[in-house]
């Protein structure tokens, strides 16, 4: 059976929520949308599930949306929260798990989702964290995703990377300055849980929390992650590779949670021709 | 923070704009693609009001209109875009990075805890400590300080209270009780913590025969405007319109373009009816079909 | 402060109650004449928990029955009466004047302020000054302090986190959604701000047709217990029996009288339909017509 | 026409109501609940009026019950709120006119409603404050009431004032000291604004914050007013009378604000056979 990143990412995003998590995402974040429900499908039917801050519980979308205010993310909801109750959760150490993104991410799963250049000098202003500020700081665990590992080239020639030594501006906090930096200032939540890219998936190093390669898709090759990224991750000795997602999981995927294919709008478009079989 | 018992408030878009005056900070209800009051920011830019400071969680067509229509100095809102149907809001990010506009970027809970402060009627409360983000950066507002509790640090997030909120309803009656419609988002705190509301309904009638999600003590205006939410949603009645932000945000991308646009719907239509002219509504109304 | 994602929870009422354990913060429900879980009190009583310190805004019966059924040390509610209809809860107050039970007295906002907290998961809110008052000699863990922002006197009132909330219900899933019934009081605050929750209903269904008050990952059991609320109201379905509430304060004016009212309506019953074959059910279902 | 004293408290209280106010009344408070709806039916028909802590906005009631959690006191409500929301009210200077009374009242208004004795050495434990501790700091002036001006004599021959020097424990502050000792703590709201009896009116000194004898009613002297009340209060060389209901007041009042009369539950069986004549 053939599938693509799109599918291999989801997956493996999905199998990060544990039964009865309490699981969030926010605005433009088509991966973890398919990936919450998919887990609520597959694995873990007592997660709950607060689709984005439209403040659905637990909706049984018959096709997911591009924008997360969409009608049909409210169908076959068990209630309808305000968003404020919903930051409360993670405040409270209830919230399990939420999704993050960033145009970037540094060694230690700091996101920048606020501006690229300088408070004094934006070169480019980006849309903005939305409730990672906050919720970065709260949350049990945060699962860190991108689907533009790969490094491009400017029209300058200059070569830009989303995964950074250091990011222009800190939106959201991952293990800060490394180490115990986190920690010492009395930061609650656990920090980043893993890195979800188009390549590989990182956890981070225990000690100097900086990212720790895990796995690469079948695909890649450890040099591959070297190459595209800007900072040097820590690499064991022993690099996995991701576990391909099983029938089940593909089938459910594609046919119950998201059978418009939304989460093939996050990919370039070269990434979607790339094949995995099972 | 404002109490308005007065039991007819019903009167014209026009009047109701005139409510916001210039620095004002501004609420507007909704988010992203959902019932944003659009006609009561068309009416703003008419009247060239200036220099708003717009609060609010994450937003999209809103704010990049009225940042386009030149009336927004400071934007505090925590994202401002088109998510992954139109992505950056051209207009916004143009101005942000010409200096035009002010970009006060918040985290949606900090937003809302100084929104939650000035309805409950204190000078601040204290959220968990998030230091380590730039974000406080652009908020020098925000302090640091120990908990008279626990000793851990904790961030003082000042009572944030908006001039104006402006919501797009349902139904109102002209006494101002109001029903919104689901998702509601930040809609009920943003009015309770404003110090004027104004509330733009597809209908008003002349008592509501339910309990209203905004009790009317707290509107300062109602106005009729059918569709006025467009081309943002208004569940169940009208659906967002795809097509016509496409349009806008293909337009917007250039600032020569963009005045097309704003020639077109904003200051084209002598009136909200005719504005609707324009507006394919079979297409937005019949929206469980597509 | 608990997360109970489970799909059935339903439970009997003795397996409920045997989830407050010695020395617990407990929160009741409703207020006053309405919808406190009375039924599940009776339990309490029955299991010779021990050491209560109930929480909560102004309430009657059921601190009184609770003081009176001996499961209770603290009693931290805002008013503990039967209004103008009673007037003093008469085991509260001699247990008070005996010195049996520890008066907290604490005042509707700053109570509501420790729940909130609670809720919100901030260590403490700060309320607006009230230092004058000797409540505040009642409540060490209330601080004085300086605001950070404006330096004005505030007090921190601490997150008062219940071990459980007890809420007696009109209906509920199994799952635990629920669905209170007006008036609302406190209890979804409540809820939100304990560890635990027991939703005794008069109905538990599979699955609930409406969106809850509620949210079931909040709720920890369910049990289902018709005119559990007796002999408060639970509005619509019933109202509160005057002619059993003036019984229990006649005979609870003298401790061996009231030991009678306990052998015949908590100890006596083997179950609660044997309780309720000792209730008038058609006086307080046909309350519309008195 | 003849009317009676609960009559001319009831009255007396509601004409302290201006139209357009916020008006809340706590538990135990069949005179407030009394005064709060003839002032919407009369003079105040703005006025916002929440009917006790079951949160009923503007309700209109057929009749009025004992008890304020009754489901009576929510007919016809425009909405029925949580009773935290409310209480923001006050705190945001929002609420106009509460009422409140209390077992002892000095001589600057601060209110007992918990206990008779001491902290460490209680007699009597009175029901509680409810809201009055936070609120009477808070809201933007307060009412206070009682029928028992009248001192008593208790079964040993001590004579027992409602209205007294000091009060044994401060649940809801008055003018707290006197003087500008509430000011300068930086308590919010006006305070109490007048003190209504079953004898007379009183307002506040200005300067002192002692409570001045405004009006008598019809029936009572000044010198009944020194003789039941335990402290000095400041009577001015004119103290008028408190003026009669008028007949349209009367009606309402009777006819379709209290038609069962919880009105008079307040008050000892003698003080309802005065009899007063427009």
């Amino acid at each position: 059976m053939e599938y693509t990143i799109d599918e291999l990412m989801a997956v493996t995003m999905a199998r990060l929520i544990k039964d009865g998590d309490v699981v969030f995402h926010g605005v433009a974040s088509p991966l973890p949308m398919v990936a919450s429900r998919l887990a609520k499908l597959t694995h873990a039917p007592n997660s709950v599930y607060f689709a984005g801050t439209g403040g659905a519980m637990n909706p049984t979308p018959p096709f997911l949306p591009t924008m997360t205010q969409d009608a049909v993310l409210f169908e076959g909801a068990e209630a309808i929260l305000t968003v404020d109750y919903i930051f409360n959760l993670a405040a409270r150490g209830e919230m399990d798990v939420m999704y993050f993104s960033g145009g970037q991410i540094d060694k230690y799963g700091n996101l920048n989702n606020s501006l690229i250049g300088g408070i004094d000098d934006i070169k480019v202003k980006l849309p903005g964290g939305a409730g990672g500020a906050n919720l970065s700081c709260e949350v049990n665990k945060f699962i860190i995703w991108t689907t533009r590992h790969r490094k491009r080239v400017s029209s300058s020639g200059r070569e830009i990377y989303t995964l950074v030594d250091k990011v222009d501006f800190i939106t959201s906090t991952g293990f800060y300055q490394g180490g115990d930096s986190r920690e010492k200032l009395g930061i609650h939540g656990g920090g980043p849980y893993k890195v979800v890219t188009e390549l590989c998936v990182f956890g981070f190093d225990e000690k100097s929390k900086i990212m720790k390669l895990e796995t690469v898709h079948p695909d890649v090759t450890v040099e591959d992650i070297l190459e595209n990224t800007m900072f040097t991750p820590v690499v064991p000795d022993e690099v996995g590779v991701t576990s391909h997602p099983t029938e089940e999981e593909l089938e459910i995927l594609r046919n119950e949670v998201d059978p418009t294919g939304i989460r093939k709008l996050e990919f370039p478009k070269d990434e979607l021709k790339r094949k995995f079989e099972i | 923070m404002g109490v308005f018992p007065e039991s007819d408030k019903k009167m014209s878009l026009e009047d109701a704009a005139k409510l916001v005056k210039d620095g004002d900070i501004i609420a507007f209800g909704g988010a992203l693609s959902v019932r944003e009051p659009i006609a009561f920011i068309r009416e703003l830019i008419r009247q060239r009001v200036k220099d708003l400071h717009t609060v609010g969680t994450a937003h999209g067509f809103d704010i990049d209109l009225a940042v386009g229509g030149g009336i927004v100095k400071y934007v505090q809102n925590t994202y401002v875009g088109f998510e992954f149907d139109f992505g950056l809001a051209p207009n916004f990010r143009r101005a942000v990075e010409k200096g035009e506009v002010i970009s006060k970027e918040d985290g949606c809970n900090s937003l809302i805890y100084g929104l939650r402060a000035a309805a409950l009627g204190v000078p601040f409360l204290p959220h968990l400590n998030f230091e380590t983000s730039d974000i406080m950066k652009l908020h020098p507002e925000f302090k640091k300080f120990k908990c008279p509790i626990t000793g851990q640090t904790l961030i003082a997030i000042p009572a944030l209270e908006p001039d104006v909120t402006v919501l797009h309803a349902r139904i109102a009656d002209k006494k101002g009780n109001t029903i919104i419609s689901k998702p509601y988002v930040a809609d009920i705190l943003m009015a309770r913590a404003s110090k004027k509301v104004v509330v733009t309904a597809e209908k008003v009638v002349d008592r509501l025969d339910r309990e209203p999600h905004i009790p009317y003590f707290e509107v300062t205006a109602v106005v009729e405007v059918p569709y006025g939410a467009h081309p943002t949603a208004l569940y169940p009645d009208y659906t967002y319109d795809k097509d016509h932000m496409g349009e806008y945000v293909r337009l917007a991308r250039d600032p020569d373009n963009f005045q097309q646009y704003l020639d077109k719907y904003v200051f084209g239509p002598k009136s909200h009816e005719e504005y609707l002219e324009l507006i394919d509504i079979e297409k937005i109304t019949n929206w469980k079909t597509w």
